[in-house]
């Protein structure tokens, strides 16, 4: 992993001076990869996506200790726009589409940060409909009739027409249906390969980001406790259990399973 | 209850009926026994120019109102600009009495603790029916609708020919049981009037948010949804918080006409509205003892900076109205100041205060 | 140390200049206070601003020259945004001071406080000339002709220069207020006691961005003359709407179109700046002398507002001639009661206003006749000047008249 | 029936000006959703900079008002800098009441110069004369004042329709959080919202000056006659700020035109709009032409 575009070193993220939500983070993310963040609710995993795009600040948040960086920048200390402007952008959790401007507009808010032309971006605008040809069909409605599936399309739409290096993804199957989160994580994959965007993805639902991404990391309670190629995790058997719900016999997770607490310890 | 009964040194509350009780502890009660004996007393050891006690009235008379404001604006968090029309409908209950009775008619030089509270009553009555649109309106839209009741309610006063088209409607001399008040004793006689309305709608205010129903008006403030999740009526709940609202305008209205024994528009204008709100602000909106702090602050404000800027004046070149301009400029930029600093107002600083003594020695 | 030494130094210089202050206050005679609250902000600001300036400067030329010898006026002048509230406090404060005359300013409040001014039997100067503050009241003097009378006396003007046949139709735009309502009364029992014209609408304006609706409803009524009754800025609106809409008659009374006509707080300068050539032939009623007709009374007006500084707006304003005109009527009092070896007291400069009549009536520069004050009769100038406008400024139209009607009705 | 005319043209006319007058609030409401009280003094700054500009230091008008657009434009973005900016996320109240403030602040500001008390008047430079069609007229200014407000509320309109800013201004009014995560700057929103704002205020303090002369009381209480129609229109779209406006104002004209004189009303007109906003209120919550919030539950 000789080329790192994204490289966080060990921060730790406090909210309102009181409250530490991460207690030293460090991942990496290679160019042109896709790399996983798991974890459960309340790991942390939203908090990291927010800091290494400058996101904080809105919600009160400080990073106190540690660097980001990206694409060789110091981007500790940065604002959302400029973060932005150097090529990492985020779709944030629960898609947060402009509800009453229409799809195409929502998708063309992403070009904002652009200073490459117009005519690239009218390009590039016409791409997103060939990548989500779902969407070419409602371009003048209310995005925010749209179903949910849509809306994540348009979020992830308007992000790749900032033309960004990275895109962050958090939590893109929320409140999809399965086979919506399959077709989402395809686009995902295929914009990987064909825009060459390396993607950095933050999910609950291992199972599907772990078939997709190349790399992953596990959060648990602000600290990253594991990560190894995806293959790897995947075998893992405690992922196996935790986060993908399959017992070491190969059955459904069961609640009688008192163990868990005690082997959930181990890794800290 | 506390093992101390003078000293609170930490909650010790074990029934809910010890936490509502009005005075928390026997120093308290003394405290406040002491302070309304001093607020009764001094008129009758010190004697102030009229001036000085119509100003004191006068800021008496705001605290009446902002308590109505308080409550509709501070506790149930329905803006209403339209303030200055509420207490001008308690003023012009009283004017139309006048002008179909006479203004020395016996009803209004007697009876005049009726008219008062009859007054509210109709304040109630007019916030009830303004309050309707709550119902329906939210946020800016509802402070709108409240704007149009006061541009309503000008145009009315200012066109109809009953309420003589805006201009100064008299209002007789009272008699108390001395006889005529004469304007020798006119501040002061009504120094303790407004004074005794005030502790007794104070504690009327106090006692209200120990009940169900000041709870809910709370509920609904902070998020009408869930209130009428948990079965409370959040449309009847805002209709009451305007009516109530209203009653204490309307009181503040009547206070008013008699006080200055005349009823005119100009006291009742946008511009009185915005004036009670900014008191509300500057004192903290949803707590009892802003209600106090505000209207002290704002008046003497306006009376520091004429005096100031009287002082000012000499010096500086005739062309300038630094007069002028200085009382909507401090005016404006106290309120700025105060929503960028604290916007919890004053009673901020009394909370902190006060809090700081209960726990000294220690910090926290 | 050194923090210390520069408070010391600081609190003597703070005391020093105090002692200055009250040195400087207390030098030479008595010294009489006299209280003034008037609208320098809000809605009657552009008059009230002038007139306040002129009162200002004409005591402070008073002390300057020594008018009364070593004695001073100690006038306070204080803003009451036109409110009545305020206009109230500050009076109270007044009274506190002792104040031994009071001058006044708005018509709301000078009728709200006409009960005090009775029970504290303190005389009193407003800027409001309207009617009805001499109702039921002894103690209030209208520096001039009140409202009324200018109405029906301009109304009387009117009927006999009436062009055309027939009754004169004429309507009345005025302003929705106590002050502007007031004279309208009075009109029509002019109109009932014989005047011969017609009152066909009277027009309460609003905030209107265009009259053109209601000059056209006018004019299909068969009106010829418009008499305002309000401040400048409508009627500004109102002869600019008129004059595009070629209503506007190219000479006085001329049939077919409107003829416009104003009282006091119509018109001077602030008309022509508001209206600018839309105002061309406006008719005005005033009883000060204008700036724009030079004679002596004007030519002091213009020192005393060079030597105080003024601009010439200020200076050229009728307002401040209003307003130099009461202190002129105060301190005439205040003289003529030391001259007879009266104290001076509320009651003395009551009474010596009120023998301020016959061959005792005070003629001040800036009026165009005699202050005249009576027991039965508390209007001052009871002349009238008509000004017209010609080639932007105001101009006289014959000799001052006066209201016949106004006699007969009361 | 030229009288009737006659009133609608004028109603017309007086509408497209409120509408103008109301565009500010809109521009400001629609990105930070802040109802801003002090309008009606910045409508009036912008008309006596223009005066000041073409009288004092004898500019030629049309630049004078160029110029005073500019002006207001930075004037209106450093309020937003230093006042608003600290209230982003505070209650509502505390919106209105630090805008009622500033508008305080900059009545003491006027009143320092002799604008705040004093009357003056454009000088002319507009043919005098009347245009007349079929018994009805209407005069140079207001024409002009009619033209200025259309251009002004079309490009506006394109602004937001089409281009890119424009776009993301209407974004950040939707969902701030979602506005910064693709790199909208939401505090140059906000600033770029008031500035706009102020430049039409300017346009429209100019225009309103043109017609009434310049007196700081009647141009200051454009910012409080205009609230109905910004409410009527839905506050947040430029489309119902002028449909609103042209309403207010027929209602205006006809009210003033049909009921004063008769059965004793009088200045109808003023008081009409208020009551007629009431009542649509109660039917149209969020006025005619208002975001009704989408809500997918």
């Amino acid at each position: 992993m000789e080329n790192n575009l994204l490289e966080v070193n060990n921060i730790e993220v406090v909210y309102n001076d009181i409250i530490q939500v991460l207690r030293g983070v460090s991942l990496s993310v290679p160019e042109g990869s896709i790399v996983a963040l798991l974890g459960t609710n309340g790991a942390g995993k939203t908090t990291t996506l927010r800091a290494i795009s400058g996101l904080l600040k809105p919600e009160n948040g400080a990073i106190k200790e540690g660097y980001i960086k990206f694409d060789g920048t110091d981007t500790t200390k940065m604002l959302g726009t400029d973060v932005v402007k150097l090529g990492s952008v985020m779709v944030p959790e629960g898609r947060r589409v402009f509800k009453h401007l229409t799809v195409n507009e929502n998708i063309l808010v992403g070009s904002i940060t652009r200073k490459d032309g117009s005519r690239k971006i009218r390009e590039d605008n016409e791409m997103m409909y060939k990548h989500f040809p779902r969407l070419s069909k409602v371009t003048n409605r209310m995005a925010g009739y749209s179903s949910g599936g849509e809306q994540q399309m348009i979020a992830i739409a308007r992000a790749l027409m900032a033309a960004p290096k990275m895109l962050m993804l958090d939590e893109p199957s929320l409140g999809l249906a399965p086979l919506l989160v399959k077709e989402i994580f395809d686009n995902i994959k295929h914009i990987n390969k064909e825009l060459d965007t390396t993607i950095f993805v933050v999910e609950q639902n291992a199972k599907v980001a772990l078939a997709v991404s190349d790399y992953a990391y596990i959060m648990e309670s602000g600290k990253i406790v594991l990560e190894g190629s995806s293959e790897e995790l995947q075998d893992n058997p405690d992922v196996k259990e935790f986060y993908m719900g399959i017992t070491q016999g190969g059955g459904r997770k069961s609640f009688k399973d008192v163990k868990s607490y005690k082997r959930r310890k181990r890794w800290m | 209850m506390s093992a101390n009964k003078w000293l609170a040194t930490g909650n010790f509350f074990t029934t809910y009926k010890q936490e509502q009780r009005t005075f928390l502890t026997n120093l308290d009660q003394s405290f406040f026994t002491f302070f309304l004996v001093i607020l009764f007393g001094w008129p009758l050891l010190f004697e102030l120019s009229n001036k000085s006690m119509l100003v004191i009235d006068n800021i008496l008379i705001a605290i009446v109102a902002v308590m109505g404001l308080n409550l509709v604006t501070g506790f149930a968090g329905l803006i209403s600009i339209g303030h200055a029309a509420f207490v001008g409908i308690g003023a012009y209950t009283v004017a139309s009495f006048c002008r179909t009775i006479g203004d020395s008619h016996i009803i209004i030089t007697h009876f005049w603790p009726l008219l008062i509270i009859f007054s509210g009553f109709m304040g109630a009555a007019f916030g009830a029916v303004v309050g309707l649109p709550a119902l329906r309106l939210k946020h800016l839209y509802l402070a709108i609708a409240t704007l149009s009741f006061q541009m309503i309610f000008q145009w009315v006063i200012n066109f109809m020919s009953f309420f003589n088209q805006g201009q100064t409607i008299f209002v007789g001399r009272v008699f108390w049981f001395t006889g005529k008040v004469g304007r020798k004793d006119h501040y002061v006689f009504w120094y303790f009037v407004i004074l005794t309305v005030v502790v007794i709608l104070g504690f009327g205010i106090r006692n209200l948010l120990k009940t169900r129903y000041g709870r809910s008006l709370i509920a609904v403030r902070d998020n009408d949804r869930a209130a009428d999740a948990m079965g409370m009526n959040p449309g009847l709940t805002k209709v009451y918080a305007f009516a109530l609202s209203g009653f204490f305008a309307g009181v503040a209205g009547a206070l008013h006409a008699y006080l200055y024994r005349g009823v005119g528009f100009e006291s009742f204008t946008l511009h009185e509205s915005i004036g009670y709100l900014a008191m509300a602000i500057v004192g903290g909106l949803g707590t009892l003892n802003g209600c106090f702090w505000g209207p002290v602050a704002i008046k003497f404000l306006d009376l520091k900076v004429e005096s100031l800027a009287e002082l000012a004046g000499q010096y500086l070149p005739s062309s300038m109205n630094l007069a002028t301009a200085l009382k909507p400029f401090t005016f404006g930029l106290v309120i700025v100041l105060f929503l960028m600093y604290e916007p919890r107002g004053i009673a901020n600083w009394w909370r902190i205060a006060k809090s700081y003594t209960k726990m000294w020695p220690f910090r926290y | 140390m050194k923090n210390k030494k520069v408070l010391f130094l600081n609190a003597l210089l703070v005391i020093a200049v105090m002692f200055a202050f009250t040195a400087t206050a207390n030098a030479g005679g008595k010294v009489y206070k006299l209280g003034m609250s008037l609208a320098i902000t809000g809605p009657t600001s552009d008059a009230g601003n002038p007139y306040a300036k002129g009162t200002e400067d004409y005591f402070k030329f008073v002390n300057e020259t020594k008018m009364l010898g070593d004695d001073t006026i100690d006038c306070t002048i204080r803003d009451d945004q036109y409110k009545t509230d305020i206009t109230k406090r500050n009076f109270e404060e007044y009274l506190d001071e002792g104040i031994v005359m009071y001058l006044n300013y708005s018509t709301g409040s000078t009728l709200g406080l006409k009960r005090d001014f009775e029970e504290e039997k303190i005389a009193v100067l407003p800027a409001s000339y309207h009617a009805g503050n001499l109702d039921d009241s002894n103690y209030i003097f209208l520096p001039v002709a009140s409202y009324s009378e200018q109405l029906v006396a301009l109304s009387e003007y009117v009927v006999k220069n009436h062009k055309g046949e027939g009754k004169a139709k004429v309507a009345f735009f005025i302003h929705p207020s106590a002050f502007g309502r007031g004279p309208v009364d009075d009109a029509k029992k002019a109109v009932a006691a014989g005047l011969n014209m017609e009152i066909v609408e009277v027009v309460e304006h609003g905030k209107d961005l265009d009259n053109s609706a209601m000059l056209k409803r006018l004019m299909s009524k068969d009106v010829q003359y418009v008499l305002s009754h309000t401040v400048q800025s409508p009627v500004a609106t109102m002869l600019k709407d008129s004059s595009r809409l070629g209503l506007t008659a190219g000479s006085y009374g001329e049939a077919g179109k409107l003829t416009f006509l104003g009282v006091h707080y119509t018109g001077g300068n602030d008309l022509i700046a508001l209206a600018g050539d839309a105002c061309k032939g406006y008719v005005w009623t005033c009883s000060f002398n204008l700036t724009s007709e030079k004679n002596d009374g004007t030519t002091k007006q213009l020192a005393l507002a060079k030597k105080y500084g003024r601009d010439d707006k200020a200076a050229n304003s009728h307002n401040y001639a209003a307003g130099i005109m009461v202190a002129q009527v105060a301190t005439e009092a205040i003289k003529r009661a030391k001259a007879a070896g009266l104290e001076i007291n509320k009651e003395n400069l009551y009474t010596t206003l009120n023998g301020m009549n016959g061959k005792n009536g005070y003629s001040p520069y800036t009026t165009i006749g005699p202050v005249t004050y009576s027991k039965t009769d508390r209007a001052g100038v009871d002349m009238l000047q008509i000004y017209s406008v010609q080639d932007g400024a105001f101009k006289k139209v014959g000799q001052p008249i006066q209201s016949e009607y106004m006699t007969k009705i009361k | 029936m030229s009288y009737f005319f006659q009133i609608v043209v004028s109603g017309v006319v007086v509408g497209s000006i409120y509408a103008l007058a109301a565009l500010g609030l809109v521009l400001v409401y629609k990105s930070s959703r802040v109802a801003n009280f002090a309008h009606g003094q910045i409508i009036a700054a912008g008309a006596f900079i223009t005066y000041f500009l073409t009288v004092t230091v004898g500019m030629p008008i049309f630049f004078a008002f160029l110029a005073s657009m500019i002006i207001t434009f930075f004037l209106a973005m450093s309020v937003e800098r230093i006042f608003l900016r600290r209230l982003i996320g505070e209650p509502i109240i505390s919106v209105i009441m630090v805008t009622i403030g500033l508008g305080s602040i900059i009545d003491g500001l006027i009143y320092l110069t002799p604008f705040g008390t004093e009357n003056y008047s454009f000088p002319t430079f507009l043919p005098q004369a009347p245009l007349t069609l079929g018994g009805v007229s209407i005069s140079w200014t207001q024409l002009v004042g009619v033209i200025i407000t259309f251009l002004l509320i079309g490009g506006f309109s394109w602004f937001f329709k089409k281009s890119t800013v424009g776009i993301s201004m209407r974004a950040v009014s939707d969902d701030q959080f979602g506005a910064m995560s693709v790199g909208i700057s939401v505090p140059r929103v906000f600033g770029l919202a008031w500035a706009t704002a102020g430049l039409s205020a300017a346009a429209a303090g100019c225009i309103i000056g043109n017609i009434t002369g310049l007196n700081f009381d009647t141009l200051h209480s454009f910012g409080i006659i205009v609230f109905p129609v910004v409410i009527l229109g839905g506050l947040d779209s430029i489309l119902g700020a002028v449909v609103a406006g042209i309403i207010m104002g027929l209602i205006q004209q006809f009210a003033s035109g049909y009921l004063d004189g008769n059965w004793g009303l009088n200045g109808t007109g003023d008081v009409m709009p208020y009551i007629i906003l009431l009542i649509i209120l109660l039917f149209k919550p969020h006025g005619l032409f208002g975001v009704h919030e989408i809500e997918r539950v």
